[in-house]
C-alpha cells in the first residue's frame, strides 16, 4: 500500500522552499518573504497533522517511509516518527514559521530566509531519519546554514563564533562518521550484507562489549558536543551571543536537541550495554554541567550569554534523565527537550526584542524596564519562571520527572543536581531585578512597550508553556510507550534492570 | 685486463662526477661531465653494450653537453659560483648525511644480494636468434627487442620529443618588445 | 696485487653506479647554478644506465639495454626542456642562481 | 653487385588499434592542433579550446565504448603485454580526459586575458593526457616511466608557460629540477627491481616472485631498495609529505588553469600508477610497503591540513588542501594494499578511483573560480581577492561555496561520498586509527575552506575594493564551473550509480 | 458539597484570571472589591464543606476529589486532587476567612496606588496557590501551591520594585525559599522511592512500613522545606526584609497564612515524624525553640513598627515548631489559628497606623495616637493582650498548650519557651506604649519623611494622623473579636472543650500530656504579666533605663554576616568558575587552535622556497624509506 509520504514532504518542502527563495529575484522582497513564510507554515501544518494523526499509546515508528537510496552501500531513505521524536518534529515545524515571521534579520532577507528553510529541512531530517547514513547527512548538513546564519547576520564577533561552532561540531561528527561506518561494517557480520538501517542494526547486530563501547563513544562524542555536555560546551555561549535572534532561538530550541535526541536514539538504543557501562561518566558530566552552567550564568554581564549558560544547565538535566535509564526519567528528558525549547526559545526572543530596542545586551545598561513596559516585563517574568521551573509551568514537569525518576537509579547525582534548581532562581531573578526593577534611567525611559506583532509572536510560546505545565498528559501518553520500548530493548541487551515500580505498602497500624 | 679497464674507466667516471660538483665554473663542470660520460661509455663497452656505448658518446658527450655549453655561452652565465660559502648552514651537512645514507643503503642492498639467485629470463625468439649471430649481434638483438617487446615504449619516446619541441617553441620564443619588463638581478641569499 | 683480485663482477659495476648516483644526488643538493644542477641529474641518469647495463649482462637479457636506450631519449628531452626553462628565466633574471628563485615560499 | 641485402622480417607484437584509439585520438588531436595552428592563420576566438574539448570528449566516448567491451570480454593486455585494457585503466583514462575537457574550457579565456596566445598549451594538455593514460594503464615499468616523463615534462613546461609572471617560470624550473631529481630515483628503482626480478614487465615480475617459493630477503634486498625508490618517485608525483614541497610553490606559481590541470590529471595519473606498481607489480611485498603507505597517508593528511591553516593565498591553500586530499587517497591505497593484488579489486581500489574522479572534477571547478577571481595578471589570488565576491558575483560565489563545502566533505556533495568511500574501505580492513586521523584532519582542513567562504560572504568590504577590476565569468569558464558544480551536487545526491560502476 | 471542594481554590483563580484580563478596566476600587468577593465566595464554599464534614462521623471525614491526571508516567501517577479533611479545611477556613478580611482592608489601604488592580491580581493568585497548598492530596500539588505562594510573595514583596530594597527583599525571599524547596523535593524523592507514591494517604498509611532512616530522611527534609517557608533558623532571613511589601501583604502572607505552611506540612506528615528516629523531633523542637528565643530578643530592639511584628512572627512560628517537635501537633495548629487572628490584627493595625501617619513606620516618631485613631488603637491593644498571653485572650490558650507539651519533652525547652513568652510580652508592650501612649512625637515626622515608605498618592493630601476608612477598620474589629474568643475552639478544661483536638483526631496524631496543666498555666500568666510590667516601667514610667543594645537591633549580626559571605567569598568562588570556564575549559579549545597554527607557523619555515632545501628533504625521505626497506624489512 502506498500511504501519503508525509515525512518525506516534511523534509522536502522546506528544502524546495529554500531553493525557490534562492532563485526568486532580489527585486521582489515581498514575494521572497511570502514564499518563505508559506513553505514554513505548510511544513508546520504538516507537522501538526503528524501530531494529530499520530496514534498515542503506540510505541512503534509511525508514518514510516523507506526507499533504497544508495544501493551498493545498503543505504536507504528511511524515515519514521515515534514518541521520542514526535514532539521535536512538531516543535521544529511550529517554531520555524514563528521565527521566520516574527524575527527580522534587517539585511539580505533573501539569503537569510533561504538558509533558514534549509536549516529547517536539515533539522527535520535528523529528527525523523532512521538510517545512520541519512541521519549523519542531516546532522552534518545543518552546520552549513547555521554557520552562515551566525556568520552572516550575527554580531561583532560572529566570524570567530561561527567558525568555532562549525569546527567544534565537526570534530564530533568526525568521530561519529567513523563510528557509523564501523557499526555498519561490523554489523554486516551478523546480517548478511552491509546496511545502515538503524532498526535492523539495533535489533540484529550484537557487538563485543569492548567494540560496542568504542562505537558508543564515537557516537557519544558527537552528541556530547552538540548537547553540549560539560566540558565541551564552550562553543555554545559564543555561538548564542553572536548569532542573530532567529538563529539563537532555533539553536537553543531545536539544534541542541539533536544532541540529546541522538544520545537516546543512537547512543542508548544502538549500544545499550555500553550506555549502561558509561552511565557514571555521563551522569557526572551532566551534573557538573548543571552546576557549572548555572554558576557561570550567574556571573554573566551579557543577558544573552546568561541565557546561553542557562541552556548548558538545563541540558545537563536532560542528559541526567537520559542516563538514569528509568521510564520516568527518560520520558521527563524527552518532555524537557520540548519545554526547554519553548522557554529558552522565548527567552532569546525577548532578549532579542530588548536588543532591538536598546541595541545592547549588557545587563548593566538596562534598568527599571518593568515600570516603562509592564506587559513586556510580565511576559519575560512568565517565561523566566518556566525556566526556573515553577510548578504549573512547563519547565517544572520535565525537570521534576527527571529528578524523581533518576532518584532511584542515580541518587547522589540527583541530590546534587537538584541544587541546580536553587541556582536557577539565583541567576534569573538577579538578572531580572537588574534589568526590570528599579527606577528606569534616561536611556531606558523611552523603552517601548510590547508591540502587537511581538505579542502575537510570544503568545503561542506562553500558551504552550502554561498548557504543558498544567496538562502534560497527552504528551506523556505519546512519549511513554516509545520510551518503555526503548528501555525494554536496553534491558534485553544489557544487564540493566530498572527498579520495579514499588507497590504502595499500606501497613495496618497507621502509626509505628 | 677487464679489471684494468674497470679501474681506469671507473676513475674517469668518478673523477668526472666529482669534478661536476666541485668545479665552481659551469664550463669546467660541463667538461668534467664529458669525462664521466666517456667513462660510462667505456664501461658500456666492457659490458658488451657496444651500440649503447656509441650512442652514449654521440648523443650525450656530443649533443647534450654541447647543448649545455651552448646555453652557458648564450646566456653568459659563465660566472664562477663561489662554493666556499653556503647560505644554508645545514644544507651541506644534510647533503653529506643523505649521500652517505643513500650510498650505505643501496650499497648494502647490492652487496647483500650479490649472491642472489639470478632469475631466469626468457627472451623472445627473435631476440634469441639475433644473440646467436656472429657479428653485431648486440645491435640486432637490441633492435629486435626495441621493436618487438618495447615497441610501444619506443613510440612513446616520440611523444616525449614532440613535447620537447613544443617546449622550446613556447619557452625560448623571443618576447615581443615591451612584453616583458626585465627585473634587476636579485642578489641571492648570501 | 691487482692480478690477485678476480675480474670485476656485476656487483662492482653496481657499486660504481651507486657511487655515481650518490654524487649526482649530493650535487643537486649543493650546487646553486641551475645548469650544473641539470648536469648532476644527468649524472644520476647515467648511473642508472650503468646499473641497467650491468644488470642486463648479469641477467643475460638485452631488455636492460633497451631501457638505457629509452632513458637516453628521456635524458635528451629533459635537457632540452630544462635548458628551455633556464633560458626563459635567465632572460628575466640574468645570473640568477637557484637560491634567487625563491619568491614562492611559506 | 654482391648478394642482395635482405632485411629479415621482424615479428612485432600484434596491435589492437581500437583498444589504443583513445591514445591515438589524443595524439592525433595534438598533432592536428600543433601543425594546423602553425600552418593556418590564428583560429577564431575559443576554437583552440573547443577543439581540445571535443577531442577529449571523443576520447571519453571511445573509452566508454571500450568499457563496455571490457564488460563483455573481460580485461586484456595490449601491445605485447605492456598496456592494460581494464576498468581501472579506463576509469582513470576517463577521469583524465574529463580533466582535459574541463581544463581546456577553463584555459580558453584565461589565455586571451593574459595575452598568452597560441595553441601550444592545449597541445601539451593532450600530450600530457596521453602520458597520464599510459601511466595508469602500464603493465611495464619502463612504459610507466615513459608515461610519467611525458606527463611531467608537459607539466614543467605548462607551469612555466605564463611568460609575464616570473613566478610562473620560477615554479616551472623548481618543478623541473625536483621532478627530474625524483624521477631519477624512480628510474633507479626500476633498475633495481629489474635486477631483482629479471624484467620490468609486471606479469613477469609477479611470475618471478611466485616462482621463488619463500621470499628470501637476502636475495631480494635489491628489490626492496628498488621498491623504496619507486615509492619515492610516486610519492613525489602525488605530493605526499615529505615529498610535497614542490607542490605549494608550483601550484601558486603556475597559471591557474594549469594548476587545475595538475591537481586533477596529475594526481589521477600518479595514483593510477601507484596502484599499478604497488598492487599489480609487487603484490608479494604488500607487507613491506603497507606500513610506509600508512605512515605517508597519516603525515600527508595532517601535514597538508595543518600547513594550510596559516596560508593567505588561495591557490596555496588549495595546494595544501590537495596534499591533504592526497592523504585521503593514500588511506584508500593502504586499504587496497590489504586486499593485495595482482588483480585490482576490492573496496580499497574502487574507493580510490571514486575519489580521483570526484576530486578531479571538484578541483578543476574550484581553480576555475580562482581563475576568474585572479583577474588580469592572475595575481589577485589572495584571500583579499575574494572579498565581497558574494555581493558582486553571488552565483559564482555560491558555486565556489558548494565546491569548497564538497572539498570539506560536507554531506550531499560528492566530496562527502568520496571521503565516505575511502573511510569505509579503511574501516573494512580494520584500520580505524587512520580513519579517525583522516576525519580529524579533514576538520582542520575545513578551517581553510571556511576562511575562503568568510572572505567571500562575511568579510567587511575595505577601501579600494570597488576600484578593483570586476570579476568576469566568460562563457566557457562559466560552463566548466557549472558542470563541475552540477556534478558535485548530483553525485552528492545520487551517488549510487557511480559507486556501482567503480570496479 | 464535598465534591465542590475544588471550587475553593478555583474561585480565587477565576478572580486572578479575570483581573488579568479586565483588571485595568475595573480599576480602583472595583477590582479590589471583585477580588475580595472571590475570596469571600471561596470562604463560603469552605464553610459549606466544613459543615458537610461536621455532619460526617469522625472516620469519614476524609474526602479526596480528583480533578484530572497531572503527571501520569511509569509508576509515577500524580493527579490534581484535593483532600478535604479536618486539617485542610481548618486551614482553608482561616486562610479564606482572614484572606477575605485582608482583601477588604487592602481595598482601602491600596486606594490610589498606580498598580491597584495588579495588587489584587497577585493577592488572588496568592489565595489560589495557598489553597492548592493546603488542599493538595499529594505532595506535588502541595508543592505546586508551595512554589506558587513563594512566587506570589516574591511579586508582592517587590510590589514597589522601584525601591531597590523592595526588589532585593523579594529576590531574597524567593531564593531563600528555594533552599527550603530543595529539601521539600528531596523529601518527595525519598517518599516516592520508598513508598512509590506521593499521596499523603499512601505515605502516611505506609509510615509503619518505613525504615527509621527513610522516615527520618523524609521528615527532616520536609522540615528543611518548612524552615524556608516558615522562616526558621537558619533560613528566617528573608522574613524581616519581606516587610518591604505593602502592609496587607505582610499581614496576609508573612503573618497569617503562607509562613504557617511549613507548620501545616509538618503536621500533614506527622505520622512519618512519629516513626522517624527520636532525634528528628528533638532537632525540630530545638530549632523551633531557638528561633523563638532568638527572634524575640531581636524584636526587643526594633524601632520599625513592622519589623517588631515581623520578628515576633518568626518567634511565634518558632513556638509552633517547638510544639511539633514536642509532638503537640494539635497545639501547633491551635496556635497557628490564634496567631493568624491576632498577628493579622496587629499587622493590619500597624498598617492602619502607617496609613494614618502617611507612611511613617518609625515608632520613635509616633506616640499618643490612641486619641486620633481610637478604633485602631483599641483593636491593636486587644491584639497585644492576645499575643502577650493574657487570659482569656486567644493567644494565652494556644501558647499555654504548647508550653505544656514542651515541658513534657524537656523542661529546658519549656524554660526557653517561657523566656520567649516573657520577651514577647515585653516587646509588644513596648510597641503599644511607643505607638499609642506617651507624648506625640510625630509632628516633626513628615518634613523629611514625607516620601518615606509606601508611596500612596491618594493619602498625600491630609497632614494630621487620622483614622482609616471603614473597609480598613472593619477587618480590625472582626479580627479583634476573633482574637478575644479564638481560644474557645480548644479549651483545655475537658475533652469536650478540646474541640479542635477531637476535630483533628482522625488525621493528626494526638498525644496526651501527663503534666498537671494548672501550675504551668499560672507560671505562664505570671511571666506574661512580668513582661508587661517591665515594659511599662521602662517605656511608660521611665523608671528603668532602656535596654536596646545595638547587637539586638542588628539581629545579632547574622543577616549581615551572611550577606557579607555571599558578597565576598561566595561571589569570588563564582567568579572563579567563570574564570575557569573562560581560561581552562575554553582555553583548552582555543589552545588547540593556537597550537595548530603555531605548528603550522613553524613548519612553513621549512617551505623555504629553495629548491636545494626541497631536494635535501626529498633526499632525507629517500634515506628513511631505504632504511625501512633495506634494513628493517631486509635485514632484521
Amino acid at each position: 500500500m502506498i500511504e501519503f509520504p508525509i515525512l518525506t514532504l516534511l523534509v522536502l518542502v522546506p528544502a524546495v522552499g529554500a531553493l525557490l527563495v534562492a532563485v526568486i529575484s532580489k527585486r521582489q522582497p515581498d514575494l521572497v518573504k511570502v514564499t518563505a513564510l508559506l513553505t514554513s507554515v505548510l511544513t508546520g501544518g504538516m507537522s501538526l497533522w503528524v501530531l494529530f494523526a499520530f496514534k498515542s499509546h503506540n510505541p512503534d515508528f509511525q508514518f514510516v517511509s523507506q526507499h533504497t537510496w544508495i544501493k551498493p552501500w545498503g543505504i536507504s531513505w528511511h524515515l519514521g516518527v515515534d514518541g521520542i521524536s514526535l514532539f521535536l518534529v512538531v516543535l521544529t515545524g511550529v517554531l520555524f514559521p514563528l521565527v521566520i515571521a516574527g524575527v527580522d534579520p534587517h539585511h539580505d532577507h533573501k539569503r537569510y530566509l533561504s538558509w533558514m528553510l534549509l536549516l529547517e529541512a536539515g533539522v527535520m531530517g535528523s529528527f525523523i531519519s532512521l538510517d545512520l547514513f541519512l541521519f549523519f547527512v542531516f546532522f552534518e548538513i545543518v552546520l552549513v546554514p547555521m554557520y552562515f546564519l551566525i556568520g552572516g547576520w550575527g554580531y561583532d564577533n560572529r566570524v570567530y563564533a561561527a567558525t568555532k561552532f562549525f569546527l567544534f561540531t565537526m570534530v564530533g561528527s568526525a568521530f561519529m562518521l567513523v563510528g557509523i561506518i564501523a557499526t555498519a561494517v561490523l554489523a554486516k557480520a551478523d546480517d548478511g550484507r552491509v546496511t545502515f538501517d538503524l532498526i535492523k542494526i539495533a535489533e540484529n547486530a550484537t557487538f563485543a562489549a569492548s567494540t560496542g563501547r568504542w562505537l558508543f563513544f564515537a557516537f557519544a562524542i558527537a552528541f556530547a558536543v552538540k548537547v553540549p555536555l560539560f566540558p565541551l560546551h564552550t562553543w555554545l555561549p559564543d555561538a548564542h551571543t553572536q548569532a542573530p535572534t532567529g538563529g539563537s532561538v532555533i539553536l537553543a530550541a531545536v539544534l541542541l536537541k539533536m544532541g540529546t535526541y541522538g544520545l537516546l536514539r543512537f547512543g542508548v538504543y544502538l549500544f545499550p550495554e555500553a550506555a549502561v557501562w558509561a552511565r557514571p561518566l555521563f551522569l557526572t558530566l551532566a551534573v557538573i554541567g548543571v552546576l557549572w552552567g548555572a554558576v557561570a550564568a550567574t556571573m554573566q554581564t551579557d543577558l544573552k550569554r546568561l541565557v546561553a549558560y542557562s541552556s548548558v544547565a538545563h541540558l545537563g538535566f536532560i542528559v541526567l534523565g537520559t542516563f538514569a535509564l528509568t521510564t520516568t526519567a527518560i520520558t521527563g528528558s524527552v518532555l524537557q527537550n520540548i519545554s526547554h525549547g519553548l522557554s529558552t526559545g522565548a527567552l532569546f526572543l525577548l532578549v532579542g526584542m530588548i536588543y532591538e530596542r536598546r541595541h545592547t545586551r549588557e545587563i548593566s545598561k538596562l534598568k527599571g524596564l518593568q515600570k516603562v513596559a509592564p506587559v513586556f516585563a510580565a511576559a519575560f517574568m512568565v517565561v523566566m519562571l518556566s525556566s526556573i521551573g515553577l510548578p504549573g509551568l512547563n519547565g517544572f514537569v520535565g525537570e521534576f520527572m527527571i529528578l524523581i525518576g533518576s532518584f532511584a537509579t542515580a541518587r547522589w547525582w540527583v541530590v546534587v543536581a537538584a541544587s541546580g534548581v536553587i541556582l536557577a532562581a539565583v541567576y534569573l531573578l538577579w538578572a531580572y531585578q537588574r534589568v526590570f526593577h528599579g527606577e528606569p534611567d534616561e536611556d531606558n525611559k523611552a523603552f517601548p512597550e510590547l508591540r502587537w506583532k511581538e505579542a502575537s509572536l510570544l503568545l503561542p510560546f506562553l500558551a504552550l508553556i502554561v498548557f504543558t505545565g498544567v496538562f502534560p498528559k497527552p504528551m506523556l501518553n505519546r512519549i511513554e510507550p516509545s520510551v518503555n520500548k526503548l528501555l525494554d530493548h536496553v534491558e534485553q541487551n544489557s544487564d540493566w534492570q530498572q527498579p520495579e515500580p514499588l507497590e504502595p505498602v499500606i501497613s495496618e497500624e497507621g502509626e509505628g | 685486463m677487464e679489471l684494468f679497464v674497470f679501474v681506469v674507466a671507473g676513475a674517469m667516471v668518478l673523477g668526472g662526477a666529482v669534478g661536476v660538483i666541485v668545479r665552481s665554473h659551469p664550463v669546467h663542470a660541463a667538461l668534467s661531465l664529458i669525462l664521466t660520460l666517456f667513462g660510462v661509455a667505456v664501461l658500456f663497452v666492457a659490458q658488451e653494450a657496444h651500440f649503447l656505448a656509441a650512442v652514449q658518446v654521440i648523443v650525450y658527450a656530443g649533443a647534450i653537453v654541447v647543448l649545455f655549453l651552448f646555453v652557458i655561452m648564450l646566456l653568459g652565465v659563465d660566472n664562477a659560483e663561489d662554493l666556499r660559502i653556503e647560505p644554508f648552514k645545514v644544507q651541506r651537512p644534510v647533503a653529506v648525511v643523505v649521500g652517505a645514507g643513500l650510498l650505505a643503503m643501496i650499497g648494502m642492498a647490492i652487496i647483500v644480494s650479490r649472491k642472489a639467485t639470478v632469475p631466469v629470463v626468457t627472451q623472445s625468439q627473435a631476440v634469441q636468434d639475433a644473440a646467436l649471430e656472429p657479428h653485431d649481434s648486440n645491435i640486432k638483438a637490441l633492435a629486435r627487442d626495441v621493436f618487438s617487446d618495447h615497441v610501444l615504449a619506443f613510440e612513446l619516446t616520440s611523444v616525449l620529443l614532440v613535447i620537447a619541441v613544443v617546449a622550446t617553441v613556447m619557452l625560448a620564443r623571443k618576447p615581443r618588445p615591451g612584453e616583458l619588463t626585465p627585473l634587476e638581478p636579485k642578489v641571492g641569499a648570501q | 696485487m691487482i692480478a690477485a683480485v678476480a675480474t670485476p663482477t656485476t656487483t662492482w659495476y653496481l657499486l660504481l653506479s651507486a657511487v655515481l648516483f650518490t654524487i649526482g644526488v649530493v650535487g643537486v643538493m649543493v650546487r646553486r647554478n641551475p645548469l650544473v644542477l641539470f648536469m648532476c641529474i644527468e649524472l644520476m641518469l647515467n648511473a642508472v644506465n650503468l646499473s641497467f647495463v650491468a644488470l642486463a649482462r648479469r641477467l643475460g637479457d638485452i631488455g636492460g639495454q633497451s631501457m638505457v636506450f629509452f632513458v637516453m631519449v628521456v635524458a635528451a628531452a629533459e635537457v632540452v626542456v630544462g635548458l628551455g626553462l633556464v633560458v626563459a628565466i635567465l632572460r628575466r633574471k640574468p645570473h640568477a642562481t637557484t637560491d634567487d628563485m625563491a619568491e614562492l615560499k611559506g | 653487385m654482391g648478394a642482395p641485402f635482405t632485411a629479415d622480417t621482424l615479428q612485432g607484437p600484434k596491435i589492437d588499434w581500437f583498444a589504443l584509439s583513445p591514445l591515438l585520438v589524443l595524439l592525433g588531436g595534438a598533432m592536428v592542433l600543433l601543425v594546423g595552428a602553425a600552418l593556418t592563420p590564428p583560429w577564431p576566438k575559443r576554437w583552440y579550446a573547443i577543439f581540445t574539448a571535443k577531442v577529449a570528449a571523443a576520447a571519453v566516448v571511445l573509452e566508454v565504448v571500450l568499457w563496455h567491451r571490457v564488460d563483455d570480454k573481460g580485461p586484456t593486455t595490449l601491445v605485447g603485454d605492456v598496456l592494460h585494457l581494464d576498468k581501472v585503466g579506463l576509469w582513470i583514462a576517463i577521469t583524465i580526459c574529463v580533466g582535459v575537457f574541463l581544463a581546456a574550457m577553463v584555459t580558453d579565456d584565461y589565455l586571451r586575458r593574459e595575452g598568452l596566445d597560441g595553441p601550444e598549451l592545449y597541445v601539451l594538455y593532450m600530450l600530457a593526457a596521453v602520458g597520464g593514460i599510459v601511466m595508469a594503464a602500464a603493465n611495464d615499468l619502463i612504459v610507466l616511466f615513459l608515461g610519467l616523463e611525458i606527463l611531467s615534462l608537459a607539466l614543467y613546461v605548462m607551469a612555466a608557460s605564463h611568460r609575464k609572471r616570473i613566478e610562473s617560470q620560477e615554479s616551472g624550473i623548481k618543478y623541473f629540477v625536483l621532478g627530474g631529481f625524483s624521477s631519477a630515483f624512480f628510474l633507479y628503482g626500476v633498475a633495481l627491481v629489474y635486477g631483482g626480478a629479471g624484467s620490468t614487465n609486471f606479469t613477469k615480475i609477479v611470475a618471478a616472485f611466485d616462482a621463488t617459493v619463500e621470499l628470501n630477503r637476502r636475495n631480494d634486498a635489491l628489490v626492496l631498495a628498488g621498491i623504496a625508490l619507486l615509492l619515492v618517485g610516486l610519492a613525489f608525483k602525488v605530493a605526499a609529505v615529505p615529498f610535497h614541497f614542490w607542490s605549494p610553490d608550483v601550484y601558486e606559481g603556475a597559471p591557474t588553469p594549469v594548476t587545475a590541470f595538475m591537481a586533477s590529471v596529475g594526481k589521477a595519473a600518479a595514483f593510477g600508477a601507484m596502484l599499478r606498481v604497488l598492487l599489480q607489480a609487487l603484490p608479494h611485498w604488500s607487507d613491506d610497503y603497507r606500513p610506509v603507505v600508512w605512515l605517508l597517508a597519516v603525515i600527508t593528511l595532517v601535514g597538508g591540513a595543518v600547513m594550510a591553516v596559516v596560508q593567505t593565498n588561495v591557490k596555496r591553500m588549495l595546494a595544501f588542501s590537495s596534499i591533504s586530499h592526497a592523504g585521503f587517497i593514500l588511506v584508500g591505497v593502504e586499504a587496497a594494499a590489504h586486499h593485495g593484488g595482482p588483480s585490482l579489486t576490492g573496496s580499497g581500489v574502487s574507493s580510490v578511483l571514486l575519489y580521483l574522479l570526484i576530486y578531479s572534477v571538484l578541483v578543476i571547478g574550484t581553480f576555475g573560480v580562482v581563475t576568474a577571481v585572479g583577474r588580469t595578471g592572475d595575481a589577485a589570488t589572495g584571500l583579499a581577492g575574494f572579498r565581497g565576491l558574494g555581493k558582486q558575483q553571488p552565483v559564482l560565489a555560491l558555486g565556489m561555496t558548494v565546491l569548497l563545502l564538497a572539498q570539506a566533505g560536507v554531506p550531499l556533495t560528492s566530496g562527502f561520498i568520496a571521503k565516505f568511500g575511502v573511510i569505509t574501505a579503511a574501516v573494512d580492513v580494520r584500520s580505524y586509527a587512520v580513519a579517525i586521523i583522516a576525519m580529524v584532519s579533514a576538520v582542520i582542513a575545513a578551517f581553510l575552506y571556511l576562511r575562503i567562504m568568510i572572505s567571500m560572504w562575511i568579510a567587511e568590504p575595505e577601501a579600494g575594493d570597488d576600484a578593483r577590476e570586476p570579476v568576469r565569468v566568460p562563457m566557457l569558464l562559466g560552463i566548466a564551473i557549472g558542470l563541475s558544480v552540477t556534478f558535485t551536487l548530483v553525485i552528492g545526491l545520487f551517488p549510487g550509480w557511480l559507486i556501482d560502476l567503480a570496479p | 458539597m464535598l465534591d465542590l471542594v475544588w471550587l475553593i481554590p478555583a474561585l480565587p483563580l477565576l478572580g486572578f484570571l479575570f483581573i488579568t484580563v479586565a483588571g485595568r478596566k475595573l480599576g480602583d476600587p472595583k477590582a479590589g472589591y471583585f477580588a475580595t468577593a472571590m475570596v469571600a465566595a471561596s470562604f463560603a464554599v469552605t464553610v459549606g464543606v466544613f459543615v458537610d464534614l461536621m455532619s460526617k462521623t469522625a472516620e469519614e471525614r476524609t474526602h479526596v476529589r480528583t480533578l484530572f491526571q497531572w503527571i501520569p508516567v511509569g509508576s509515577l501517577k500524580i493527579d490534581v486532587a484535593f483532600l478535604a479533611d479536618p486539617l485542610s479545611i481548618t486551614m482553608c477556613l482561616f486562610v479564606t476567612g482572614i484572606g477575605t478580611l485582608i482583601h477588604l482592608y487592602a481595598v482601602g489601604y491600596m486606594h490610589g496606588d498606580s498598580r491597584f488592580s495588579k495588587f489584587f491580581l497577585y493577592l488572588n493568585l496568592f489565595a489560589f496557590s495557598m489553597l492548592m497548598l493546603v488542599l493538595g492530596s499529594n505532595m506535588l500539588v502541595t508543592f505546586l501551591g508551595w512554589e506558587g505562594v513563594g512566587a506570589c510573595s516574591y511579586f508582592l514583596i517587590s510590589f514597589w520594585h522601584e525601591k531597590e530594597s523592595a526588589a532585593t527583599a523579594g529576590k531574597k525571599a524567593f531564593i531563600t525559599n528555594r533552599v527550603g524547596d530543595w529539601g521539600f523535593m528531596m523529601a518527595m524523592f525519598f517518599a516516592f522511592w520508598a513508598v512509590g507514591s506521593l499521596d499523603y494517604s499512601v505515605i502516611n498509611g505506609a509510615a509503619g512500613g518505613l525504615t527509621k532512616t527513610t522516615a527520618t530522611a523524609i521528615a527532616l527534609f520536609c522540615f528543611l522545606g518548612a524552615c524556608g517557608k516558615s522562616a526558621q533558623l537558619p533560613l528566617y532571613l528573608w522574613l524581616p526584609d519581606a516587610m518591604e511589601g505593602p502592609t496587607p501583604v505582610s499581614a496576609l502572607i508573612h503573618a497569617a497564612t503562607m509562613v504557617t505552611a511549613g507548620v501545616y506540612l509538618m503536621v500533614r506528615i506527622s505520622p512519618i515524624l512519629e516513626v522517624s528516629s527520636s532525634y528528628a523531633p528533638t532537632i525540630i523542637a530545638i530549632v523551633g525553640a531557638a528561633t523563638a528565643l532568638f527572634a524575640a530578643t531581636i524584636a526587643v530592639a526594633q524601632n520599625d513598627i513592622k519589623k517588631v511584628l515581623a520578628y515576633s512572627t518568626v518567634s511565634q512560628l518558632g513556638y509552633m515548631f517547638l510544639a511539633i517537635g514536642s509532638g503537640a501537633y494539635t497545639a501547633a495548629i491551635f496556635h497557628m489559628v490564634t496567631h493568624a487572628f491576632f498577628k493579622a490584627l496587629l499587622f493590619l493595625g500597624a498598617g492602619s497606623v502607617i496609613h494614618g501617619m502617611h507612611h511613617e513606620q518609625d515608632m520613635r516618631r509616633m506616640g499618643a495616637l490612641r486619641t486620633l485613631m481610637p478604633i485602631t488603637a483599641g483593636t491593636f491593644i486587644i491584639g497585644w493582650l492576645a499575643i502577650a498571653g493574657v487570659p482569656p485572650f486567644a493567644g494565652f490558650w494556644s501558647k499555654d498548650d504548647i508550653l505544656l507539651f514542651a515541658y513534657d519533652k524537656s523542661p529546658i525547652l519549656w524554660l526557653v519557651g517561657l523566656v520567649t513568652a516573657l520577651l514577647t510580652a515585653y516587646y509588644m508592650t513596648r510597641q503599644v506604649i511607643m505607638v499609642f501612649y506617651g507624648k506625640a512625637r510625630w509632628h516633626d515626622a513628615h518634613a523629611e519623611h514625607g516620601a518615606h515608605g509606601d508611596l500612596v498618592e491618594g493619602a498625600r493630601s491630609e497632614l494630621a494622623p487620622h483614622e482609616s476608612p471603614w473597609m480598613m477598620v472593619a477587618p480590625l474589629v472582626v479580627l479583634a473579636g476573633l482574637s478575644i474568643v479564638g481560644g474557645a475552639i480548644n479549651l483545655p478544661f475537658s475533652h469536650n472543650t478540646e474541640r479542635l483536638v477531637s476535630w483533628l483526631e482522625p488525621v493528626v496524631v494526638v498525644h496526651e500530656s501527663t503534666t498537671a496543666k494548672l501550675p504551668l498555666a499560672l507560671v505562664a500568666i505570671a511571666v506574661g504579666l512580668i513582661g508587661i510590667a517591665a515594659a511599662v516601667l521602662v517605656y511608660a514610667k521611665h523608671k528603668a533605663r532602656v535596654i536596646e543594645p545595638q547587637i539586638l537591633a542588628d539581629a545579632w549580626g547574622y543577616d549581615r554576616s551572611v550577606s557579607n559571605f555571599m558578597g565576598g567569598p561566595g561571589r569570588k568562588a563564582f567568579d572563579g568558575v567563570v574564570w575557569a570556564d573562560a581560561h581552562v575549559v575554553d582555553g583548552a579549545v582555543n589552545g588547540v587552535g593556537a597550537l595548530v597554527s603555531a605548528t603550522a607557523g613553524k613548519v612553513r619555515k621549512l617551505q623555504s622556497g629553495n629548491v636545494r632545501n626541497y631536494a635535501a628533504a626529498i633526499g632525507s625521505g629517500v634515506v628513511l624509506l631505504l632504511v625501512w626497506f633495506v634494513v628493517v624489512r631486509g635485514m632484521l
